[in-house]
């Protein structure tokens, strides 16, 4: 089970994929299906249940998109 | 007796600090340091700041950041030194930071001389930086007007939220005359709009910046309303001897005062010459000079510059009179020749 | 208006004819009349020469400056050379004749003559050289009396050193009774 | 569950106009995250320079102000001196500080003002298209530098927490980057460490932050990382070049 | 077919490299880095000089000792930064070196918008600088003319000594036209007090310090038949559709292109309008507009501003009509909005 | 009889306007003299400063400029561009360098100008009057630090020799001092090493020379000489700062 | 002045749309027209929102620019919701659907449609997806022919890799094609 | 006998001292009878025979007053 969860400010992303390269866990990537009012492919938890909350995703992202909570 | 002999520079600086000036920034430059020097003497006293800034883009900019205290602060320099200004006064006119800003002037152009000019007319009345924007100028003519309008010159700036600059030959700055001392300035507006620690509000800004055309629109259209109400609130002139004159000389400053003397002289020989002189040279004082078009018969422009304040002169006359020219440079030209001139134009013209 | 006087101070940077100036106008203000002082300024590059201009008034001061003052006090050869002509028809002029050496060319001025350094240099030094002379000038001149400028001087001087004041009436007193004995 | 990574109250909710994986943004965030750690909101004042920065002012939850190119040192020196007692820092680029604003910041420092400096080095000129700048490396290509940057021709990029160490005003000068996790953990450390010079009234403090600009630099933002890693850090050394103490 | 598709501010760099420019100095600004941005590319090919200097007051000095030297060199900048050069321009101006100083501009002021503007007007045509000068200011409306007037400007600035400004809103600098490149200048003046080295002659002497008054005056004086002689001889104006009109708008600039569109529209219905357009601003064609004021019922200045040009209308009418005026800022007006604009006037008048 | 001394060529016979004892008087001749001896009159551009060298283009026998005040490296930076093989040098008073010229002279600097930089450092601003300059030692007296500069307010005296000692581009940076015959010597040794650094096409370089003001420090000339010596050096300490070799 | 068409461009700033104001610009200039091309500088900060207008006419262009454009070309709904209604009576509106979640609101527009971004990701990537937009504007605008656009290629993309012109070429055509078969 | 010889250009001399100050055998003074046209008193070899044309007063003069000349 997760230690860690994540949740995001979809339409702040601007999917520059930083979180995504820092995650020690691979928990996240972008959600090709979408894209939000900029036009951005947003990112989002592909394995949630990998997360340790860690926050290493949120020290990175340049847009405050990411908020992170752990037990 | 409270009648104190001073320099008209360090007048200026004493007006300042009775009108609450808290700190000056400035850089050294002739015919203006002894402001300055004036103001490093005193502010360790008063508990007041002075600092000698780098440059004077630096001390404009140190204006630029108190002025958005809410404080009243100042600088002063001369001619290249405003130049060097001018991106900073346009910043800070377009912030609506009252504060103020002494040119005691010299002649140019480039390095030019340390001899009395009023050559940055334009300049200062034109906005020598970028865009539509206006500043209030006043210029003295005596050394006691030097310390009232620095006086006057905080007020303006506060109840219209903008740089006012004191304009004055360098002579003005360095002749010395007897001067009553005001009594301080005791009565502030206060200013929300002031940067200072957001405690109990939402933050302010002080910005000119303004990406969005619209927005840039609009806020061109703020000031143009601002300065609509200046022009009709704020024009002010003297008339000297003009109920009668056919011919008028317009001057001002310290220059508007040998006119008086040299007009003095001529009425002896019968011409009817008066003086309209321009104490804020802007809003300039069109009204006067527009009424003196409906009787007299000719204008003479005197300034101590090549013509720049004609065009004023011109714009108020529009049509209904000529408009003569005599200027000199680097020097304030005495009485007796201007009564000569006034006696050859007024000849030339055919009156007398 | 009418009872309006120029004076004129020239002279090296060095000789402290600003200051004269400023002294004789803030004598004048003392004794409650209008007046302004005159500098050319910064033209006195280093080394240069020096001038002022005092205007003393009854009425209102409108011009401050003058093509012809009504009287010169001159302490050097080329300020002679520039100002000679420009003083008034049958104005007065005082000259320092240690430094100048030729005499006037106009003949209708009414002139007095002392050789200040020869002179300063036997009492007290250059220092206060422009002191003997002013007393000299105030002695001639019926601007204001003898009398009412010492009784300014701790005014005029006022933060100086009791001893410098002294040391300057000393001198002042020496022009006057110069004045009184040689003009 | 607990929080533990979330919007910091100095920034305002106000999106960002910064291209995607600029580091601008995680240097505003690591300062707002200083002054709520240190309790500072209320008390702060913040200079945004003309770069892409000039609009910090609608990120930043505190009193802004936006300065002339260039001019920010001075602008904080206009209000220190007349509210000595409020948190006060200019947020510049080096376009900004180190070729227009050279003169003021030198002075800033020479007069040991007690401001604090947030120097974002980007090695260009973001916001007006990537020209280069004063800090761009040798054979760098600009739109100025098309050909790469020629020291026969434009000399050596300026290393100005070196050149402002030198200055007796300076009291604290480091230099730090945001290219990973640990060293934007250190960023924020030395960030929170020239307030407190400036808090405590030692004098002019300094932060140089090595950053990005994905798209001036013509790089993905996981490359641009990797860039300022391998050519930025060997030219631009991290650490700490002036520490005056209490 | 030698018709190149450019952008304004690229075929002015390409215009002043046709003309012999050697050296360009400057900061970048938006919208005028492109200028910079091409002579970076085009002059290490050259063999000529490109320096990014670290602000516009290095570059504007750098232009000073380049222009000493005899050079043809140049600068461009925009708004801010041209106010930072004031001081500079003031110098260059006194020193009667010739040089080029373009102002892509913008809206202001302070930092105001990137969007563009005129409202510069003032700053450019009386000297935003200390002192009594004035630089010609030519003002393009097309791409074609950005390249032509850049060859222009140099030979006006080397047959006057004087540096030359070419004022152009931003818009003109970021559109792309078709233009026909032209041939190369070959011909140039010999500049004898150009310092260089003094080799088989006296030294040379670059100077603006003039610290006797009456020879700073003789300067003056020098200077002031100089502006005479470029007033007699350089005015520049098109005029459009003005024979029979009794509503004559000035415009310069892109600004008069829309205005033409414009007038061709109310024509259509009726209205008779001419245009005439300020292609010298200064020295502004006072003479057209005079001879139009002969005629003409209305005049009205349209302009990216809110209103400066219109000063000079007024000077030129001199009270023989009535002088109305339209703006804005931040944006070019469409062609739409200015006949709508122009047949309210119009109308507003009883014309038609 | 063989003439030991006189006045150079490289030197008009226009009578100066400095004070009695004014060591500008000097600096002009030693430089005048190795422009002499280095058979470089015909070659040399120089420019003068806003400060009181203004009017050096009135002494100096060869082609000169008079520069806006602060902007001298500017200028020559726009001639040398043009000009490559002239010998060009800037002569600055220490405001004119270090207080409005700081952002010309640092960036001349850094991008290595090939340009000599003549700086004569009396420590305030003598045209002026006796203001404040940078490099005003604490507690000195002047018209704008009428209680003696304290630091509390202004900070500390810039070493520009130092300062400019950091950047790459600088390829000689010296400091020396005119208060003695043996000084006077050394100085002008250290100025034609500048100019010949110059020729040989190394880059930037600069002479600062602790020069005397006695009309606004308030001494007699040879008073001033010492106050310099005691005062100055122990400051300013003399010696090359960079020596960058063919 | 008659035969004068405005056509304008937008979208995102990243979506090449003052690419494609330019490629057909060239292009109408490669026939011999008189063109403008006018971008709305700057406004789009970062990620935010570009057009430009291109002019196309036979005559002397007097004015770039206009209200209302003949054609609009829409790359995303923030651009739709700002232009639509500007565009002159009975133009023509050509819309990218990927990035437009509304219908258009006016009836007397002629509408073209086309999911630009899902089309580009299944044929070469959104690197081309201006141009396969731009291939189907061209195939129904009259300005320029296809032909003549196609001869142009090599002179529009002076100086771009061989390989980098066939790719535009291609996707240029896959455009066109689009057109015919569904619009 | 004099191994050096000094010679002055009167008019320039501002009478600083600085020659007579630093040349080592006390030959020079300044010239209390006359006043040059600027108001100084001029430089003069009061020991001229003590001159051994070192040319140190040369080296320290700001004024290019002296000339040396030496066998
Ligand atoms: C006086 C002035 N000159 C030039 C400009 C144009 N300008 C705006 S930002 C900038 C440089 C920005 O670069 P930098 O400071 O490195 O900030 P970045 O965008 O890289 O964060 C320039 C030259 C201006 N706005 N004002
Ligand atoms: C733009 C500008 N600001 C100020 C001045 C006034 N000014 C002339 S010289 C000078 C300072 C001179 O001091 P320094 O450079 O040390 O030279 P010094 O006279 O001591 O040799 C100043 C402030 C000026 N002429 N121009
Ligand atoms: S908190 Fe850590 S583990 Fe969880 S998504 Fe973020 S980086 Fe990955
Ligand atoms: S770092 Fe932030 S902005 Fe970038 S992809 Fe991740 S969440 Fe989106
Ligand atoms: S241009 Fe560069 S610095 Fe500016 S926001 Fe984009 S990435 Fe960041
Ligand atoms: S004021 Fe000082 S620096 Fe200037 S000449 Fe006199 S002594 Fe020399
Ligand atoms: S040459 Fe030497 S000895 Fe002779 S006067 Fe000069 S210093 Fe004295
Ligand atoms: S050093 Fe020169 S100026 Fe001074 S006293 Fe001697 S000779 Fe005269
Ligand atoms: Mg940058
Ligand atoms: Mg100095």
């Amino acid at each position: 089970m997760a230690r860690g969860k994540v949740s995001f400010v979809e339409e702040e992303c601007k999917g520059c994929e930083l979180c995504i390269h820092f995650c020690p866990k691979d928990v996240l990537g972008l959600d090709k299906s979408r894209i939000n009012s900029s036009g951005y492919h947003p990112v989002t938890d592909l394995e949630p249940d990998n997360c340790t909350g860690c926050g290493i995703c949120a020290l990175m992202c340049p847009d405050m998109v990411i908020k992170v909570e752990r037990e | 007796m409270d009648r104190v002999l001073m320099k008209g520079n360090e007048a200026l600086a004493e007006g300042a600090l009775i009108g609450g000036c808290v700190a000056f920034f400035g850089y050294p430059i002739t015919p203006s340091s002894e402001i300055a020097e004036y103001m490093a003497r005193k502010f360790p006293l008063l508990g007041g700041t002075f600092v000698q800034a780098e440059s004077e883009l630096a001390a404009i900019n140190m204006v630029y950041g108190g002025a958005s205290t809410g404080a009243r602060v100042m600088t002063a320099s001369s001619g290249p030194g405003i130049s060097l200004k001018s991106e900073g006064i346009s910043f800070i006119a377009e912030a609506e930071l009252p504060c103020l800003i002494v040119n005691v002037s010299r002649g140019g152009p480039g390095l030019g001389g340390i001899q009395p000019a009023q050559s940055d007319y334009y300049q200062a009345t034109r906005g020598g930086g970028h865009g539509d924007y206006h500043i209030i100028v006043l210029a003295p003519s005596s050394v006691q007007e030097m310390m009232d309008f620095a006086i006057t010159a905080f007020d303006l700036a506060d109840k219209h939220r903008t740089p006012v600059m004191i304009m004055a030959e360098g002579t003005l700055g360095q002749m010395m005359e007897p001067v009553e001392v005001r009594p301080k300035v005791t009565e502030f507006v206060d200013k929300p709009w002031a940067i200072g620690g957001c405690k109990g509000r939402k933050p302010n800004i002080v910005n000119t910046l303004h990406l969005d055309p619209d927005f840039l629109e609009y806020r061109n259209h703020v000031l143009a309303q601002k300065y609509a109400s200046i022009k009709a609130q704020e024009p002010r002139a003297e008339n000297f001897m003009t109920e009668d004159a056919d011919l008028v000389v317009v001057a001002f400053g310290l220059m508007s005062r040998i006119v008086k003397k040299a007009i003095i002289e001529v009425r002896k020989q019968g011409y009817k010459v008066g003086l309209i002189r321009p104490i804020t040279l802007w809003p300039f004082p069109a009204e006067p000079i527009s009424q003196a078009a409906e009787k007299a018969k000719l204008f003479l422009s005197v300034e101590i510059s090549m013509g720049q304040m004609i065009d004023d002169v011109r714009l108020a006359v529009n049509g209904r009179a000529p408009v003569e020219f005599y200027g000199r440079i680097g020097m304030v030209p005495s009485p007796e020749e201007i009564g000569r001139e006034i006696m050859a134009v007024a000849q030339k013209e055919g009156l007398k | 208006m009418s009872s309006e006087q120029q004076v004129l101070f020239a002279g090296f940077g060095g000789q402290g004819v600003l200051s004269m100036g400023k002294f004789l106008t803030h004598a004048a203000m003392g004794v409650g009349k209008n007046v302004s002082w005159l500098p050319a300024y910064g033209a006195e590059m280093r080394g240069g020469t020096a001038n002022c201009l005092v205007t003393i008034s009854d009425g209102e001061i409108y011009s401050p400056l003058t093509e012809n003052p009504a009287t010169a006090i001159i302490l050097n050869r080329p300020s002679l050379d520039r100002f000679e002509s420009k003083i008034k028809p049958n104005g007065t002029l005082i000259m320092n004749t240690s430094l100048i050496d030729r005499p006037p060319v106009r003949k209708d001025l009414c002139i007095f003559q002392m050789p200040v350094n020869q002179i300063a240099d036997e009492h007290g030094g250059s220092k206060i050289a422009n002191m003997i002379l002013l007393g000299a000038c105030i002695q001639k001149m019926t601007l204001v009396t003898v009398e009412q400028t010492l009784s300014l001087f701790e005014l005029i001087f006022a933060g100086k050193k009791p001893g410098v004041i002294d040391k300057n009436k000393e001198a002042f007193l020496f022009g006057v009774d110069y004045a009184a004995r040689n003009w | 569950m607990k929080t533990v990574a979330q919007r910091p109250q100095s920034l305002t909710e106000v999106k960002t106009h910064y291209c995607p994986g600029c580091t601008h943004g995680i240097i505003h965030r690591i300062v707002a995250e200083c002054m709520d750690d240190m309790n500072m909101r209320e008390n702060a004042i913040g200079i945004c320079p003309v770069g892409c920065a000039v609009l910090a002012y609608d990120y930043f939850n505190f009193d802004m102000l936006e300065a002339a190119h260039g001019r920010a040192p001075a602008i904080a020196t206009g209000i220190k001196r007349i509210l000595p007692d409020r948190c006060i820092f200019t947020y510049q680029g080096d376009g900004d500080l180190a070729s227009i604003g050279m003169g003021e910041i030198v002075h800033a420092s020479a007069r040991s003002e007690n401001i604090t400096v947030i120097f974002v080095n980007n090695s260009i000129y973001g916001m007006t298209g990537g020209q280069m700048a004063p800090t761009t490396l040798l054979g760098q290509v600009t739109t100025t530098s098309p050909y790469g940057r020629k020291k026969e021709d434009t000399g050596f990029p300026v290393r100005m927490a070196e050149l402002l160490a030198t200055n007796e005003g300076s009291a604290y000068i480091s230099r730090v980057a945001v290219n990973n996790p640990a060293n934007v953990i250190k960023a924020k450390k030395s960030i929170k460490k020239a307030f407190q010079t400036q808090m405590n009234g030692l004098g002019f403090s300094m932060v140089e932050i090595l950053s990005t600009c994905p798209t001036n630099w013509g790089l993905g933002p996981v490359e641009a990382l990797e860039w300022l890693e391998n050519n930025m850090i060997p030219y631009y050394p991290l650490g700490e070049f002036k520490v005056k103490e209490a």
